[in-house]
């Protein structure tokens, strides 16, 4: 039984199975599912890092394919990159299904939730684990059918809208995707993510070709990956509930996009290649602007989670950033921010939550004076603010900084300016926020809807805590080997790009 | 071991405060035994000991810079007699968990900030103290605070925001993220790069430069007591500190730089003492002293700039000047708090007055005194830069107006009506912090033995005489019309701190009502744009008319004869 | 045997008009699985060692008819099987509904009709015999269009017949035509025979516009919407999913055997690709703007049916072989995909307005609730209409994209793109009303078991196929039967 | 002399045609359509095809006569229905085609002679001598027999139209004037004789089990309008049967000539196989044909079964 | 200008002149009558090209063609008949079309 071949299958159908049994279970079973919930989770997690044992010390390289018959075959291969993304996304899903279980108490569907829950976290997985750009389609537009139905899950009249939305936005990114794929394969026949230098070889006269297919495919991704004329779907999605756009909208959807651009650039064009296309140039721009614009319209929004969705839409933008300008640091810089981003902006949208489902505070103004009401709460918000700022024991400062150097080291220091623009601006959102909570005296009288231990049931405090823990943690020690940055420095140095 | 405890005692103490009840009030009584382990730090390790950390933030690594002891002593002496100033007065609004919680963030911020000897551990102790103090600044929780806090807020984010760049841009022209390596590489850069425009100004709003120092008058009268004791003593300081790890002092020569500081710092120096003239609160008085004083430091520095070796003898100068400004500038604002609670008798007034005084004339530069000691060797130094002639005369003159404003100051501080309840413990801890000020020039012989001065020698007594009494003089005869000359000379700067808030609020206003760019993605919205285009009323009529017309039986038999003409004919042409 | 497949389900058709109740459903659901049975081992048959060709009755090709069972038609017979079968089943509860009583004898002897002329219409080597078969088709599918007995379902059925009728008559001229030129009506020996003269060019003419006539492509789709739409929900899934593939292979037959070697056909084959780029367009337009749901999923048949068509074009103008093995492989799977996932959305349609007594789209609130597996289907089958990619229809998108941008006819692309784009409007205009909350009071009859899982069983099966492709890339390569051993691929 | 005969026959079809498009009323269209097909049936006997010509006269111009005549009957009689609007636009197109067409029909070879060869080299081995019954009952005998399958199918659709299971008890009044009634009488016992007769004849001239089908329906058919109900006087099973022995016993023949001799439809050697088949052909075809006529008119329904 | 001309021309004009029947009139039967004589047109066609005045004799198999052609159209039109009596029964108007259909949405 050569775990080479099984592990990411097992990988893929631990949380494919739970989805599907939990699919079919009936509404009142709220034991049994949570149980099938987590021990999926936790199946997923310890499968994910005896994994990254076995790669990082055992140097066992998992690969699985087999043809679909149609000239292309279905690839699974686990190398560093996708190792970061599995690890960010079923750690994440654990926290994420604890809060949801807490969050969606008495809710009624809990099963459908749970079910499309795990199926988007089966396609996560996927994309994570692609070992061609064709593979990474098919788990693509598989997350797009997954998100679908938790985005509606409220099933009010936004909801739909915001759902119709999504829709109308990420089917044409899927589109464009396909078109982008099939013509790659029709012109550089199937390519595996390892053979990154095959498109040289092509002549120059399918340069032109490569530049559209490479923009249709930019485009296509910059839609999951909310580049900003494509970005309209991230904060309509909001209505959804809290876990959902924690996990979906901050973590796994809008990282499959930047993920699939570090793909695109990184294994499919190769990054100098590209570069002599001249093709980073304009993507360094888009998504300087993505940066600038995101954070400008979440300073204009009063409803909390809106303005961490903007947020969101300017910082994943980072690391699409990271990936157009060609210096080590700076490749580094955006694998890193992969993770921190997403244990960041969880942490958010988990505090966003828990004031939102204990006091049914929504607005900014509402906010006044909530630390004396959920000091804990506040507190993690502060923390993961103060990372997206970039403040430095955070885990956002490394990013941030590797960033930096990256973008000094290839001479475009106007990109500099760009990161400590957004920065500014960031502390511009944030900070008020945080002004209001801890120093403002409230305005209303808070009505707790949810009774817990603490000030909220358990279930919301305890993911909170461990992400921004993360979050610190991936800050404080940095330097360590196994940390986010030491694997993000050993895939640039696997790519041959890191000294 | 010994060096993690100077830096994260206080988090420790931090985390005891976090604790309900009783452990808040253990924490807070025992806030003064946070500082001691860096005092032990400072007082038992030799200067150039170094301590890696290699996994904290990227390899970060502690230690003594160049003058880091020095540093160090000053900051945690401040620190020591601030926090044991707090641990022994009123339980009151102190005691609350967030004034002790953040007073040890910032206390930590401030200790690790001196001793990390590389620019990430620097920059994360710089942003944990500036985030900190903001707490402290509000902690009134009044109006006045709050404008105070945003105005601080506002500048310190924007000075981190070019210090980051800054940063981030030295940290990659040189080999490592170590000082050690910056400071040279940064020699090797054309001094009108960038990253010296970046660092200077990032420090120049934490050490509060003169177009930079709004924050300060601000907040200073809205911080508590010991809280702005602290920030105008030992975190301004910090300022100065960055400057001198990122900046190739003693290495390479910057004339132009120099002479930017020198003018700024003098600028700074008479502005602080005139502007002060002009105020009545006495806390504000004092941070006015402290923009003048941190002026003279910037002078010192930039004298620094002008040649290598003129560093090595500026060097032990300014740490003269600034232990003789943060032992002083502390005593000054504890003394005010004590001055409050002794205004009930007659006779032990006087008695504060008096002692008051002291930290006074040290900070003017009286004879006897850290301050005299000080300004003599800066009139040395400047001897040997052979600027001796204007610039002596100007530090004089320097020295007379901090009198001045010394003397306005206590004459304020005795003549207010506020009476708190007095505390024996804490009136004890001032008076020795006032005796120590008194030993000063003593303690800097033990730690530059080199530039001993003869205190007998009849020239430094008149040079630092005369200032003093010039100043007592000017003081007699402008009492009535001091407080009015000044006030609209120089109403005009701290009007400027206002000019930050209301665009502040302009801006916030505007954000909020129309958005920006609201209406551009509004029309960005691919969706409403397909709805409108599908769903319209005009194209569904079209659709309908033609599904219609293909209906009809004319039309249809019309296209099937039509089709088979065409396929034939085109076969046909195709064979 | 393929005999077989013609006797089995006439004879199953004589017994049920004969037998009554019970007996009935036993003897169609008997004729039903014979059938789907025959038609499994045919395929295996033929997988194994190839395409079959028997003349009846003892006179070989010129003067008597034969059948042949190659490829391509196996597939498609698989495909009538695989939905026949579930359709029967569907049907057994169906009609014996209170309601549906009287009509049940004449549904099931009609619908057998039909299964016996579409297998014999697949096997047809012969001209003439095609005509005949066609015909026997449109009859049958006509009166079962006309058996829900309204004045809407009347008319449309009527217009059905007539256009049918017509087309019918234009391919008899055809036929005429080229029996004038070759001489012998086997299609096989007409092929060989080869011949570009005036006379072939206007049978291709007549012929290939009766069957477009008849396969509902773009000008000539107006009777297709009302004739599906108001058919009962069975009945109208047998007509998309598999009448309209019937002329269609038709089609398929005389361009690339009857006319294989000549050089009529490459001008032509672009005349085709267009109306079949507008078919898309239009019909998926048309279905997003309908409020019907049987409208809706009658007017995405016109829009995936102008996906097949897009097979002349490219086989046609490309060079490289191996392009046009892709080509074909995509328009197969296109067929068999779509025949399988819109005979499951039309049977998971009629459940829903078994249910909810109504066919407005409106009517569908809230069935998430009340048929989860109906909403399940709804979805499957979604997914491999609109393509996405576990799907049969990924596959077919795939390759027909594949084959478009190799073969350099770029602007065809937009079928596929655009069309893929406007599927997946209408699909989920369906799709979100499961989400949107019912009134309280829409009473929700329950659905019988077994038609759910019918519905559900087509749709898994549109979506299995996906993952099977090499078999089918290897009946369509090595397993056709051509006029001369240059086979199919000129 | 043939020349001038073929022209006038050609003119006359085409002028009729175009009448009948023209006309405005209905019935006079169905009238001019009963000589089209009479005009056509002199056609088929000019071009030599004689059993065409029959089958011609008693359906197209008979039976589809009596159809129409009974639908019409059946319509809201609206008077004269607007000039008939044969739309300018299309009379161009169709001149082209018809063109077109005709241009096409030149290039037929001149030495055309299609499969006579082939069928009477294959005659011998045939029980059949006369060619075309040989052809339509043994080289293409799957033709025949799914037509008859399309005849059945059009027989269940106009049953499932009218919903009723079987046509028994349908009538129409009798004709009031004695003298159709006597015609009837006379008319009848020698149109089922020239029937057989046609059907005997088949096997080596001319005639065949469509022919006397048609002339056995055109006789039932009479029968119905003397206001006798034929057909349904019939029980409904031996209804069914004579409805489905023609289809049934092509059936039998294919089941046993594909497990006797792995040849599907191949007739054995015996005459008798063959001729049985033809026998029950013409017997379904009459009442196949008969049905269709009696099962249309649906008002005067007795009762449903 | 042999007979087989003179037919096969007649034939396909009559071919011609049904469709034109089938789009003139929007009455039913009107419709069905001119589809029978576009079937006389093309069993006409067949039977010209099966005709040699002396040699061999008539082709068999285009007559076997269109005695199948000729039972197959009976039947067709006996069905669309009464599919049209049907509908006349029901709405009262022999017309398709005369009111807007109610495919519209």
């Amino acid at each position: 039984m050569n775990l080479n071949f099984w592990l990411p299958i097992l990988m893929l159908s631990s949380s494919l199975f739970t989805g599907l049994i939990i699919f079919f279970l009936k509404e009142e079973k709220v034991g049994l599912r949570t149980v099938l919930n987590l021990t999926g989770a936790v199946f997923k997690v310890v499968a994910v890092h005896y994994m990254a044992y076995r790669l990082l010390v055992l140097d066992q390289i998992h690969h699985v394919s087999f043809s679909m018959g149609l000239g292309f075959d279905f690839a699974l291969r686990v190398d560093f990159l996708s190792l970061m993304f599995l690890a960010l996304s079923s750690n994440l899903w654990l926290v994420t299904t604890l809060y949801a279980v807490g969050y969606l108490e008495g809710s009624p569907n809990r099963s459908r939730f749970f079910g499309f829950f795990s199926l988007c976290v089966t396609a996560c997985t996927g994309i994570a684990m692609a070992g061609n750009l064709i593979t990474f389609f098919i788990f693509y537009e598989f997350l797009t059918l997954a998100t679908y139905p938790l985005v509606v899950h409220r099933q009010t009249r936004e909801a739909l809208e915001a759902g119709r939305i999504y829709l109308w936005y990420t089917i044409l990114g899927g589109t464009l995707v396909f078109v982008g794929v099939v013509w790659l394969q029709v012109l550089a026949g199937p390519l595996d993510f390892i053979d990154t230098g095959a498109l040289q070889s092509l002549g120059t006269e399918s340069h032109f070709s490569l530049c559209t297919i490479f923009l249709i495919l930019i485009m296509g991704l910059g839609v999951k990956a909310a580049l900003v004329p494509l970005h309209g779907w991230l904060p309509v999605a909001m209505v959804a509930p809290a876990p959902v756009s924690a996990l979906l909208h901050a973590v796994a959807v809008v990282k499959a996009g930047a993920f699939g651009i570090v793909r695109v650039v990184f294994d499919v064009f190769g990054r100098d290649f590209a570069g002599s296309l001249g093709l980073l140039g304009p993507l360094a721009a888009a998504a300087s602007i993505t940066i600038i614009f995101g954070s400008i319209r979440a300073l204009s929004q009063t409803d909390l989670k809106k303005r961490l969705a903007y947020s969101t839409v300017s910082q994943v933008s980072y690391i699409t950033l990271g990936a157009a300008v060609i210096a080590p640091f700076s490749t580094v810089g955006a694998i890193v921010h992969l993770v921190h981003q997403g244990i960041m902006k969880v942490t958010l949208f988990f505090c966003a939550g828990n004031f939102a489902e204990t006091l049914g505070v929504h607005n900014i103004h509402q906010l006044k004076g909530v630390a004396r009401r959920m000091p804990l709460t506040a507190l993690l918000f502060t923390l993961a603010a103060f990372g997206m700022i970039g403040v430095p024991p955070m885990a956002g400062f490394v990013s941030k900084w590797y960033l930096g150097l990256g973008s000094v080291d290839a001479g475009s220091s106007w990109i500099l300016g760009v990161l400590v623009a957004s920065s500014l601006l960031n502390s511009a959102y944030f900070l008020p926020i945080i002004h209001a909570m801890w120093f403002e005296k409230p305005v209303q009288q808070w009505k707790t809807l949810r009774q817990g231990l603490l000030e909220a049931p358990w279930m919301l405090l305890v993911p909170p805590v461990f992400t921004a823990g993360a979050a610190l943690f991936a800050g404080l020690v940095a330097a360590w080997q196994w940390s986010p940055l030491g694997l993000a420095r050993q895939i640039a140095t696997g790519m041959g790009i890191y000294p | 071991m010994i060096w993690i405890a100077a830096v994260f005692f206080p988090l420790v103490l931090a985390a005891v405060c976090m604790l309900p009840g009783a452990c808040l009030r253990a924490g807070f009584r025992m806030i003064f035994l946070a500082p001691l382990p860096a005092l032990l730090l400072a007082f038992t390790t030799q200067g150039t000991a170094e301590f890696e950390l290699t996994f904290f933030l990227l390899e970060s690594r502690l230690g003594f810079g160049p003058h880091g002891k020095t540093f160090l002593l000053i900051t945690s002496l401040s620190w020591l007699f601030a926090s044991l100033f707090t641990a022994l007065g009123p339980r009151g609004s102190l005691g609350k968990r967030s004034f002790c919680v953040m007073f040890l963030l910032t206390m930590c911020g401030n200790l690790g900030l001196v001793l990390s000897r590389d620019a990430v551990s620097f920059y994360t102790f710089f942003a944990l103290m500036t985030f900190c103090a903001y707490s402290l600044i509000v902690h009134s929780k009044k109006d006045s605070a709050y404008t105070a806090g945003r105005i601080y807020l506002i500048m310190a984010v924007l000075g981190e925001g070019m210090l980051m760049a800054g940063i981030i841009t030295s940290v990659f022209l040189s080999p490592s993220h170590y000082f050690d390596q910056i400071s040279p590489a940064l020699g090797s850069l054309s001094p009108g790069h960038p990253v010296f425009i970046f660092l200077f100004a990032g420090f120049g709003v934490k050490a509060g430069l003169i177009f930079l120092h709004f924050w300060l008058p601000l907040a200073h009268p809205a911080a508590p007591t010991p809280a702005s004791a602290v920030l105008s003593a030992a975190m301004i300081k910090a300022g100065i500190l960055g400057w001198m790890n990122f900046f190739p002092l003693g290495l390479v020569p910057f004339a132009s730089w120099a002479s930017v500081l020198m003018t700024l710092g003098l600028g700074g120096a008479f502005f602080g003492a005139m502007a002060g003239l002009g105020e009545r609160e006495p806390k504000i008085i004092l941070a006015y002293s402290s923009i003048s004083q941190m002026g003279l430091m910037v002078f010192c520095l930039g004298l620094g700039f002008l040649d290598q070796n003129l560093w090595i003898m500026a060097g032990p100068v300014l740490f003269l000047l600034v232990f003789n400004h943060a032992l002083s500038k502390t005593a000054l604002f504890l003394g005010i708090e004590v001055m409050y609670s002794v205004s009930v008798s007659r006779g032990k007034k006087t008695w504060t007055a008096m002692l008051m005084a002291v930290p006074a004339l040290a900070l003017a530069g009286a004879p006897f005194t850290g301050g005299s000691q000080a300004k003599y060797l800066l009139k040395e130094v400047l001897g040997a830069a052979a600027l001796s002639g204007f610039f002596s005369w100007v530090i004089s003159i320097s020295s007379g107006l901090t009198a001045l404003l010394m003397i306005h100051f206590i004459r304020q501080a005795a003549s207010a009506k506020k009476h708190y309840p007095c505390y024996a413990g804490r009136n004890m801890t001032w008076i020795c912090l006032v005796v120590i000020i008194l030993i000063l020039p003593w303690i800097f012989y033990e730690l530059y033995p080199r530039n001993r001065i003869q205190w007998m020698d009849p020239l430094l007594f008149t040079s630092s005489l005369w200032p003093v009494l010039a100043g007592l003089a000017a003081y007699v005869i402008l009492r009535h019309k001091v407080y009015p000359a000044t006030r609209e000379i120089f109403g005009v700067l701290p009007g400027s701190a206002e000019i930050i808030d209301r665009t502040w609020h302009h801006l916030k206003h505007r954000l909020k009502t129309r958005g920006v760019m609201e209406s551009l993605s509004a029309r960005m919205n691919l969706v409403r744009f397909s709805d409108n285009f599908v769903q319209s009323k005009m194209v569904q009529k079209i659709s309908h008319e033609l599904e219609r017309w293909f209906r009809s039986w004319s039309v249809s038999v019309f296209l099937f004869i039509l089709m088979i003409i065409t396929i034939a004919l085109m076969a046909w042409t195709g064979a | 045997m393929p005999e077989l497949l013609v006797l089995i389900p006439f004879t199953a058709a004589l017994l049920c008009f004969i037998l009554k109740g019970v007996l009935r459903s036993l003897a169609a659901l008997l004729g039903a699985s014979l059938t789907f049975s025959a038609s499994a081992l045919l395929a295996a048959d033929v997988y194994q060692n190839g395409a079959i060709r028997i003349s009846l009755g003892g006179w070989d090709a010129p003067l008597g008819i034969g059948l042949s069972a190659d490829g391509l038609s196996v597939i498609f017979l698989l495909l009538t099987a695989i939905v026949g079968l579930m359709v029967s089943i569907y049907c057994v509860p169906f009609f014996s509904g209170l309601h549906e009583q009287p009509l049940a004898r004449h549904f099931w002897s009609l619908w057998m009709f039909l299964w016996g002329s579409l297998n014999s219409l697949f096997l047809v080597s012969d001209v003439f015999n095609a005509y005949v078969v066609l015909e026997l088709v449109s009859i049958s599918a006509a009166a079962l269009a006309a058996l829900s007995g309204t004045a809407a379902s009347l008319r449309a059925a009527l217009r059905y017949f007539l256009t049918a009728m017509a087309g019918s008559m234009a391919f008899l001229l055809g036929v005429g035509f080229i029996y004038a030129q070759a001489g012998t009506l086997d299609m096989f020996l007409v092929g060989s025979s080869g011949g570009d003269g005036p006379l072939m060019a206007m049978a291709l003419g007549l012929m290939t516009v009766g069957l477009i006539m008849k396969s509902a492509l773009f000008p000539f789709h107006f009777w297709l919407p009302p004739a599906h739409g108001e058919a009962k929900a069975p009945v109208s899934a047998i007509l998309s999913a598999l009448v309209m593939k019937g002329s269609f292979f038709l089609l398929l037959r005389i361009w690339f055997n009857v006319f294989q070697d000549s050089s009529l056909t490459v001008h032509a084959a672009s005349v085709l690709g267009f109306l079949g780029l507008f078919a898309v367009i239009w019909g998926s337009y048309q279905a997003i703007i309908q409020s019907r749901l049987k409208l809706i999923i009658a007017y995405s048949s016109i829009g995936q049916m102008g996906y097949l068509f897009l097979l002349f074009p490219l086989v046609l103008t490309t060079v490289d072989a191996a392009w046009k093995i892709e080509a074909w492989t995509a328009c197969v799977f296109q067929a068999v995909s779509h025949g399988l996932a819109k005979a499951s959305l039309f049977l998971a349609a009629g459940n829903l307005i078994q249910a909810s007594g109504t066919d407005n789209l409106r009517s569908m609130r809230n069935i998430a609730g009340s048929l989860p597996m109906t909403t399940f289907t709804l979805a499957l089958a979604g997914i491999s209409l609109m393509g996405l990619p576990p799907s049969g229809g990924f596959v077919a998108k795939w390759m027909l994209l594949q084959s478009i941008l190799a073969s350099g006819q770029w602007w065809l692309a937009a079928a596929p793109i655009l069309g893929g784009l406007l599927t997946a409007g209408y699909i989920f205009k369906i799709l979100s009303q499961a989400f949107v909350p019912g009134a309280e009071g829409a009473c929700c009859k329950p659905v019988c078991f077994v038609m759910e899982k019918a519905a559900l069983v087509l749709a898994i099966f549109s979506i299995l196929i996906g993952f099977r492709a090499e078999e089918v890339i290897f009946l369509l390569t090595d397993r056709i039967c051509a006029a001369n051993p240059g086979g199919f691929w000129p | 002399m043939n020349l001038a005969f073929d022209l006038l026959v050609g003119l006359s079809l085409v002028w009729v045609a175009w009448r009948i498009v023209g006309s405005r009323d209905h019935f006079q269209a169905v009238v001019l359509f009963i000589t089209f097909g009479l005009i056509l049936s002199l056609a088929w006997t000019r071009l030599q095809s004689p059993d065409i010509a029959i089958a011609e006269a008693a359906v197209g111009a008979g039976l589809a006569g009596v159809l129409f005549m009974d639908a019409l009957g059946g319509l809201s009689s609206s008077p004269g229905s607007p000039r008939p609007a044969v739309p300018l636009t299309l009379l161009f197109p169709c001149l082209i085609l018809a063109s077109i067409m005709a241009i096409a029909v030149l290039f037929v070879p001149e030495d055309f002679l299609g499969l006579i060869p082939v069928v009477h080299g294959a005659l011998t081995d045939t029980s059949l001598e006369y060619p075309v019954t040989a052809v339509l009952l043994d080289f293409r005998a799957y033709d025949t027999w799914l037509e008859l399958g399309v005849l059945l199918v059009a027989v269940l659709g106009v049953m499932g139209i009218r919903r009723i299971g079987s046509i028994s008890g349908s009538r129409l009044p009798a004709p009031a004037d004695p003298v159709g009634r006597w015609i009837i009488r006379i008319l009848l016992p020698i149109m089922v004789l020239i029937g057989g007769y046609l059907l005997w004849l088949g096997a080596f001239a001319p005639g065949g089990a469509f022919q006397g089908g048609v002339v056995l329906a055109a006789a039932g058919v009479m029968l119905w309008q003397a206001g006798h109900p034929s057909l349904g006087l019939l029980p409904r099973l031996w209804w069914i049967v004579l409805l489905f022995c023609g289809f049934l016993s092509f059936l039998i023949l294919a089941f046993w000539s594909l497990f006797h001799s792995g040849r599907m439809l191949a007739h054995p050697e015996n005459k008798l196989w063959i001729l049985g088949v033809e026998y029950a052909a013409t017997i379904s075809i009459a009442t196949c044909l008969i049905s269709l006529v009696l099962a249309s008119p649906g008002r005067c329904r007795v009762r449903d079964n | 200008m042999n007979s087989l001309l003179i037919y096969s021309i007649t034939a396909t004009s009559l071919f011609t002149i049904g469709l034109m029947g089938l789009a003139a009139h929007p009455n039913l039967i009107r419709k069905i009558i001119s589809l029978n004589i576009m079937a006389g047109g093309v069993f006409l066609f067949l039977i010209s090209l099966a005709y040699h005045p002396d040699d061999p004799g008539v082709d068999p198999v285009p007559q076997a063609m269109v005695l199948t052609g000729i039972v197959v159209t009976i039947s067709a039109t006996a069905f669309a008949l009464c599919l049209a009596r049907r509908i006349t029964e029901i709405t009262g108007s022999s017309r398709l079309e005369d009111k807007p259909e109610d495919t519209d949405s």
